[in-house]
């Protein structure tokens, strides 16, 4: 007959830590309870609340707040100040969107190939994206700064202007940011799109030389395939990081010249604060939101067959 | 082998089903495991083999049913509270312990004093020849010593049930055969009840005290190897135990003493008459299936005559002392292992004998074997 | 055939060179900026390097003296005690959020990585939109929160706020790292004894230092980062951070060599940081753990 | 003699004079523990006005238990910080000081709304109509000083000061400023061959410009004061077209606009525009910040620039600037006004506060905002001489010392001097800086009057969209602001 070994009784007389009641279910439910305290009272709760401001007129510099309904939003729609930053969010954001995109994409693929000081150069481009927007805001307007620029100076010395010129005009300020803000947020695509390409069986651009495709051919047929999910993901969020730009055009033009660089977060953050007329910024908060949302849909779109393949695959395994 | 006893360490699986979502694991299984012995739990990927261990371990909870670790329903005990000890497929050795915090940590958790664990982690090393190992890196080890260690790190508790989930997996063959005759060792040194996952046949007839073969879910078999050689308990079993595959022969036996149409009637031979008696005294239907290990098979340059089946050697394979013949009926094929030193050659033209006494009969229809 | 691979290299060491280019020049400039005196600065013709190199500026902001050309006494910069207070207050703000962050996240993280519970799905969609949701439009009610509740210009104030942002990134990083790990190593903690909770620390945990070290990094980042929060939840108090006290750099008398100085002071850390950890931050899939 | 607490009631109630009340206080005799602990630490200088100091006045341990909350703007906090401790020493008092910074308005707003404890606040007189209007604000009139200041100051600055409202004055100013001073960079007036540059009207300065333009004697004759904080170019457009006496608004219909694409001012918005088109004055001054402003003249690229007065030492100053010593006042026109007041001053908020805390927050923002212990206009003075930010006391304008700070700085001398006190006297106030949506009215007014300038729009068409966004506000805010003008 066997008899229970030493550590079977060790354990047996040891007190129970969690009981038998501990669950997976309950044990999920605890360990994540205090997270979703969080975004309910600090994520949902506020953002209902805006909804409620929304339907006030508060204007807390004259002391104004009474129950308006759908006014604010009437008010919203019918502006066209309005309507002029939500075009000017969206010509930024398309701007932003390509170019870091681009630029991204063409960084990862540089720094797959193998160089000498490649590695030192991976991890040099982490650095605008270290620093945030507002340093970015900084720094670029420094560069383009007709007096203490190095991009009107450089023009100037090299005999192009004739003196150095104002690069961050009426028409040019908003590109100029658009530049400074994929300066920022590239390096993230790129260390996306760089784990990727890292992954891409290197047989595949073997086949690709013996079935005589050219560069360009085997960027297309083998490189892009393994990509397209990567460069999508970092397209959206490229757009929602550019749509809620506020920092860098705060610490550069600040809304101008004129109202060149009057985005929408700008219209929001002068009617919600600078006029403190809360009610009213809430319900132009809400058409910013509208516009990140249906990004955010996309990439809700893009990532659900993964997400569902996460919550089933844990069942089998 | 010794006949199954009810002691009170057996451990016992009564109706235990699982489920996941609409998918269903393991369904309606009833084992019994004895105390001390080492159970093969054999399967192909997906049979319900792992979900069952996890049962065991307290990993997973049963959808249905009960578990008892002899007299102890454990059913619902989560696995730290269950006592077992597990060796995993992976190794899952802690990468932030060393090999002795690794092999002494299960201890650790359960309040063993630390003079306790210094003491057991030195002999269990000297059992595993791993004492030089122990102030190593997990990092540091070959797979065959990560294999050794967590072997180690699972007998140093000496649990009341030891799991092995298909342990050798990820080492190389040679290793491998070393590392089973070293279990078999180690199961007669630390006298614990084993439980032992695999998918490989071979590996689970050499270790095993008793096999329990599952499929979809679903126990087909349990006993000792030989028993499930010699006899299994259907078409599946029979297929899948075994070095070679089982040759599987649809037959119409006809009348006693005439001439059986085999693979659906496109060649015929003639049945042994003592084959035929035993196949007729335990079924009424004259179609069955045959199944003959390829050892069974005899191969000869010439005909007996009407028991022959004339063939033509497709392949063959030399597995050293022995000679495997693929040959080729018609369209149908037929395995064959001779140890005969008469070689044949590709496309030489032979003649196939059943070894009667030893091809079994199942029913065609549920594929169960025939207790013929 | 080896003169191609030639003109091949060549064009790749030329891009990694605009890449590094491109990458360096803004620094560079920043740095030119803070090292030079402001009657440099202001000179008819930019200067592509310190002329006259000077620590000046750094000094300055330190309540001190420097010498100026000529031997001009230059005064410390007035501004230099509300960027030294926003540095401190950053440190505490970042300091403790991040900690904190990685308490409340990591064990969400890890159970939404591994376990089917209920509201699982819910608290995944609800990370990820809330990490989509516009600040400027978060900031709307919170401002008016804060002000009710007296949690504006706090330490803790701000804290909460910023936990209400690291929170859900880290949980989101974090998911897709534990999701990743061999799962096989907490069934073994199982059978060794640990609860699941003691699985996830003494277990889990230790094996994922690398990646929680990156997750506090990044934590930390976005905190000290911050702008528009504290721009709007601090001013006006002694909590203020350090980027809202720099902005007043900004409006009305400071130069571009001073601004550069303090930016520089708000920046180093940083960026020093994040190089340093730049390998492990990487290997987070920061993007898309899913 | 009245016994003491009857006279702390006069006192408190602004019946008798600080010092009428000390003096008959000093005439009973009183004398405390207190006083004798103060002279133990006190400085030998101040003892000797201790004889005059109310010592049971206010008692020393409310002082302690309460401080007077003053927030300050982040301008060289370090000589506010030492005022505060010569404040605190010369009465013996308890401050608790800080500074803000950021988006001022924005953020004073932010605390009154809130009630956060203030007993006063740095302001300009452009923010009382807006405090006003909010109920915070709490007047100067009972004041003890009060006449004897208003008395001391030029009548404009006072009048900036007053709320148009009720006519009662809301802030106490530790400097004044004149925002459109003509700063000329001699180095070109010199290139001329101009002696003096002799101010006139705006038309004939903005033809000096395009004169030195055509003459070759620099490529940008004007910094215009057009950069890129929201009030610059609106600032500019309020004060000279009241300097050319063009009326913008109805001040009696609560700041009704009487602007538009018609009206006189639209011709100011053209002539903006032609300087812009000529090239007379640079594009890069709308991306400056006003620091960026100020260093923009003083790197030597424009001959004129509207500056306030005090920027001229910093121009002049060689550690900041390429002009150091060329830069000078241009003289303003004869009787003609020119420019516009600025002043930073004290405000005094309201609040749950006894008599008592009342006539400290009194005798604390009159030290700030007008005389210290010994009767000197201390604070002022010293910001006067330190930092050139001058003063609407009449006194200082005066004052031989102030004049000796300022011929260091400025090549000119006493001619620079006497030419800034000109400005002062005939610098004038725009009323519609009191009105409370001037701060949203900016905003629009910066978009639509850039828009023009730098050619996006006509002239009209700014001014026309200026107005309906202008209209839109008047409309908005009309009946709260009658009401309170009531």
């Amino acid at each position: 007959m066997a008899e229970l070994s030493p550590a079977s009784q060790d354990q047996s007389s040891r007190p129970r830590r969690f009981g038998l009641g501990m669950t997976d279910a309950r044990f999920g439910l605890l360990l994540s309870l205090p997270v979703a305290a969080i975004l309910i009272l600090l994520n949902l709760y506020p953002f209902l609340y805006s909804f409620w401001l929304a339907l006030r007129d508060i204007d807390l510099r004259f002391g104004i707040d009474e129950f308006t309904g759908l006014d604010n939003f009437r008010k919203t729609l019918e502006s066209q100040d309005v309507r002029d930053a939500m075009w000017r969010t969206v010509k930024y954001s398309v701007q932003v969107t390509v170019y870091s995109t681009l630029l991204g994409l063409g960084m990862a693929i540089l720094l797959n190939e193998k160089f000498h000081g490649r590695t030192l150069l991976t991890a040099l481009i982490l650095l605008p994206w270290a620093v945030s927007t507002y340093a970015a805001g900084i720094v670029w307007r420094f560069l383009l700064s007709t007096e203490t620029g190095l991009f009107p100076a450089v023009l100037f010395r090299l005999g192009i202007t004739d003196r150095p010129p104002n690069l961050m005009n009426i028409d040019t300020a908003l590109t100029w940011i658009a530049i400074a803000h994929t300066w920022h947020i590239a390096p993230l695509g790129v260390f996306f799109m760089l784990a990727t390409l890292q992954v891409i069986p290197q047989d595949l651009y073997r086949v690709g030389r013996i079935d005589k495709l050219n560069a360009i051919g085997r960027f297309r047929h083998v490189t892009l395939p393994y990509l397209k999910a990567p460069l999508l993901i970092v397209l959206i969020l490229n757009t929602i990081s550019a749509v809620n730009v506020f920092d860098l055009i705060y610490f550069t033009t600040a809304g101008g010249p004129g109202a060149a660089t009057r985005v929408m977060t700008y219209e929001v953050y002068t009617t919600a604060f600078l006029n403190l007329r809360l009610g009213l910024g809430a319900a132009e908060a809400w058409l910013l939101l509208i516009l990140v949302i249906l990004v955010t849909l996309a990439y809700v779109r893009v990532l659900y067959r993964k997400e569902k393949k996460i919550s089933t695959g844990e069942a089998a395994a | 082998m010794q006949q199954p006893e009810t002691g009170s360490n057996n451990i016992r699986l009564n109706h235990v089903a699982k489920h996941f979502g609409s998918e269903v694991a393991v369904k309606d299984l009833e084992l019994e495991i004895e105390d001390k012995e080492l159970l093969v739990l054999l399967g192909p990927s997906g049979c319900g083999k792992t979900t069952t261990m996890n049962m065991l371990a307290g990993l997973e909870e049963p959808t249905s049913g009960e578990i008892w670790f002899g007299s102890r329903q454990v059913t619902n005990v989560p696995a730290e509270q269950r006592d077992v000890a597990m060796v995993f497929q992976t190794f899952a050795l802690y990468p932030h312990l060393n090999v002795r915090g690794n092999i002494g940590f299960g201890l650790k958790t359960r309040g063993t004093s630390k003079d306790v664990i210094a003491q057991r982690v030195s002999e269990i090393s000297h059992l595993l020849h791993i004492e030089e190992l122990l102030d190593r890196k997990i990092t540091e080890l070959s797979g065959g010593q990560r294999q050794r260690v967590s072997i180690a790190k699972a007998l140093v508790r000496k649990p009341f049930l030891f799991l092995l989930d298909e342990p050798f997996s990820s080492i190389d063959a040679i290793l491998r055969r070393e590392l089973r005759t070293e279990i078999v060792r180690i199961h007669r040194e630390v006298k614990t009840t084993m439980v032992f996952v695999t998918h490989d046949q071979e590996e689970a007839m050499s270790i095993a005290d008793r096999v329990a073969v599952m499929r979809g879910g679903e126990l087909m078999q349990v006993g000792p190897p030989l028993s499930l050689y010699d006899e299994p308990a259907n078409l599946w079993v029979a297929k899948f135990i075994g070095a070679q595959p089982t040759n599987v022969v649809p037959a119409n036996l006809g009348e006693r003493g005439g001439m059986a149409g085999l693979f659906d009637g496109s060649c015929a031979m003639q049945v042994d008459e003592g084959f035929f008696d035993r196949v007729a005294a335990a079924t009424d239907s004259r179609t069955v299936t045959l199944g003959v290990r390829p050892e069974f098979v005899e191969v000869s340059a010439a005909s007996r005559g009407a028991s022959s089946l004339a063939a033509r050697v497709y392949t063959l394979q030399v597995l050293g002392n022995q000679i495997l013949y693929d040959l080729e009926i018609g369209t149908n094929h037929l395995l064959a292992i001779t140890s005969s030193r008469e070689h044949f050659r590709v496309d030489q033209s032979v003649f196939v004998d059943f070894d009667w006494p030893n091809v079994m009969a199942f029913d065609a229809v549920s594929e169960a074997r025939l207790k013929i | 055939m080896s003169s191609r691979l030639t003109a091949k290299r060549v064009i790749i060491y030329i891009c990694a060179l605009l890449v590094a280019l491109w990458t360096l020049v803004p620094f560079y400039w920043l740095l030119n900026l803070s090292f030079m005196f402001n009657v440099e600065m202001n000179s008819a013709i930019t200067h592509f390097y310190p002329h006259d190199f000077t620590w000046s500026n750094y000094v300055r902001l330190f309540n001190r003296h420097a010498t100026g050309p000529g031997g001009v006494d230059l005064l410390p910069i007035p501004h230099g005690q509300f960027i030294r207070t926003g540095l401190k207050n950053s440190l505490i703000v970042a300091g403790v959020t991040t900690p904190l962050t990685l308490l409340i996240a990591m064990p969400c993280a890890y159970v939404l990585g591994r376990y089917v519970f209920p509201f699982r799905n819910s608290i995944v969609m609800a990370i990820l939109l809330s990490r989509a949701y516009p600040a400027i439009a978060a900031i709307i009610p919170l401002y008016k929160m804060w002000s009710s509740l007296g949690l504006r210009g706090t330490h803790h104030g701000l804290v909460i706020v910023y936990l209400s942002i690291t929170v859900p990134l880290v949980v989101w990083i974090m998911m897709g790292f534990f999701n990743a790990l061999p799962r096989s190593l907490e069934s073994a903690a199982r059978v060794d004894g640990c609860t699941r909770f003691q699985t996830l620390y003494r277990v889990v945990l230790p094996t994922s230092l690398p990646g929680i070290a990156a997750c506090a990094v990044i934590a930390f980042l976005l905190v000290w980062n911050d702008f528009l929060f504290a721009f709007l939840l601090a001013t006006g108090s002694s909590a203020l951070t350090f980027p809202p006290t720099l902005s007043n750099m900004f409006f009305q008398y400071s130069y571009p060599t001073e601004a550069s100085a303090a930016t520089v002071l708000g920046v180093l850390p940083v960026a020093i940081v994040a190089f340093v950890f730049q390998r492990w931050i990487r290997k987070l899939n920061i993007v898309d753990p899913l | 003699m009245e016994p003491v607490y009857v006279q702390l009631e006069k006192y408190k109630r602004g019946l008798i004079t600080r010092r009428e009340y000390f003096k008959r206080l000093a005439a009973l005799g009183v004398a405390t523990p207190a006083i004798m602990t103060w002279l133990e630490t006190g400085g030998v200088s101040a003892a000797q006005e201790t004889a005059t100091i109310a010592p049971e006045f206010p008692p020393q341990d409310e002082i302690d238990s309460k401080p007077i909350v003053f927030r300050g703007w982040a301008y060289e906090p370090t000589v506010v910080e030492d005022n505060v401790r010569i404040f605190e020493e010369q009465f013996t008092e308890n401050v608790d000081y800080q500074t803000v910074s950021g988006d001022y308005d924005l953020i004073i707003d932010t605390m009154q709304i809130n009630n956060e404890p203030l007993d006063m606040f740095y302001g300009h007189e452009i923010g009382i109509g807006r405090y006003i209007l909010q109920g915070q604000l709490l007047d100067y009139s009972s004041w003890w000083d009060f006449e004897r200041a208003t008395a001391e100051m030029l009548p404009a600055f006072t009048e900036a000061w007053t709320w148009r409202g009720d006519g009662k004055l809301y802030g106490l100013p530790y400097f004044s400023s004149v925002r459109g001073t003509i700063m000329v960079n001699t180095a070109y007036t010199e290139k001329a061959g101009l002696d003096t540059v002799q101010l006139t009207t705006w038309d004939d300065f903005y033809d000096l410009c395009r004169q030195m333009k055509a003459d070759g004697v620099v490529e940008y004759p004007l910094l215009n004061h057009w950069f890129a904080t929201p009030w610059a170019t609106a600032w500019q457009f309020l004060w000279e077209n009241h300097n050319r006496g063009i009326d913008l608004w109805d001040f009696e219909d609560a700041y009704k606009p009487l602007f538009g694409g018609d009206h006189e001012s639209t011709k100011t918005l053209e002539t903006w525009a032609g300087l812009f088109a000529d090239g007379i004055h640079p594009e890069s001054s709308f991306n400056m910040s006003e620091g960026g402003y100020v260093d923009g003249f003083a790197t030597g690229d424009f001959m004129f620039s509207p500056q306030q007065t005090y920027d001229g030492k910093r121009l002049n100053d060689p550690a900041m600037s390429q002009i150091a010593g060329l830069v000078d006042f241009a003289a303003p026109p004869e009787g003609a006004p020119w420019g516009k007041i600025e002043q930073g001053g004290y405000l005094l908020p309201k609040r749950e506060r006894t008599d008592q805390q009342l006539a400290r927050v009194y005798r604390h923002n009159s030290f700030f905002g007008y005389r210290d212990i010994n009767d000197e206009l201390f604070v002022a003075k010293r910001w006067a001489i330190d930092h050139a930010l001058n003063s609407s006391y009449s006194a200082i304008l005066e004052d031989p010392d102030v004049l000796a700070a300022y011929a260091e700085w400025m090549p000119g001398g006493e001619r620079q001097f006497n030419d800034m006190g000109q400005y002062f006297r005939q610098a004038v106030w725009n009323p519609f800086h009191q009105c409370p949506w001037f701060l949203e009215w900016q905003i629009p007014a910066k978009e639509e009057l850039e828009s023009a300038i730098l050619g996006r729009k006509s002239p009209q068409d700014a001014m026309n969209d200026l107005a309906s966004a202008t209209n839109e506000l008047w409309e908005r805010y009309r009946d709260v602001i009658l009401s309170n003008q009531g």
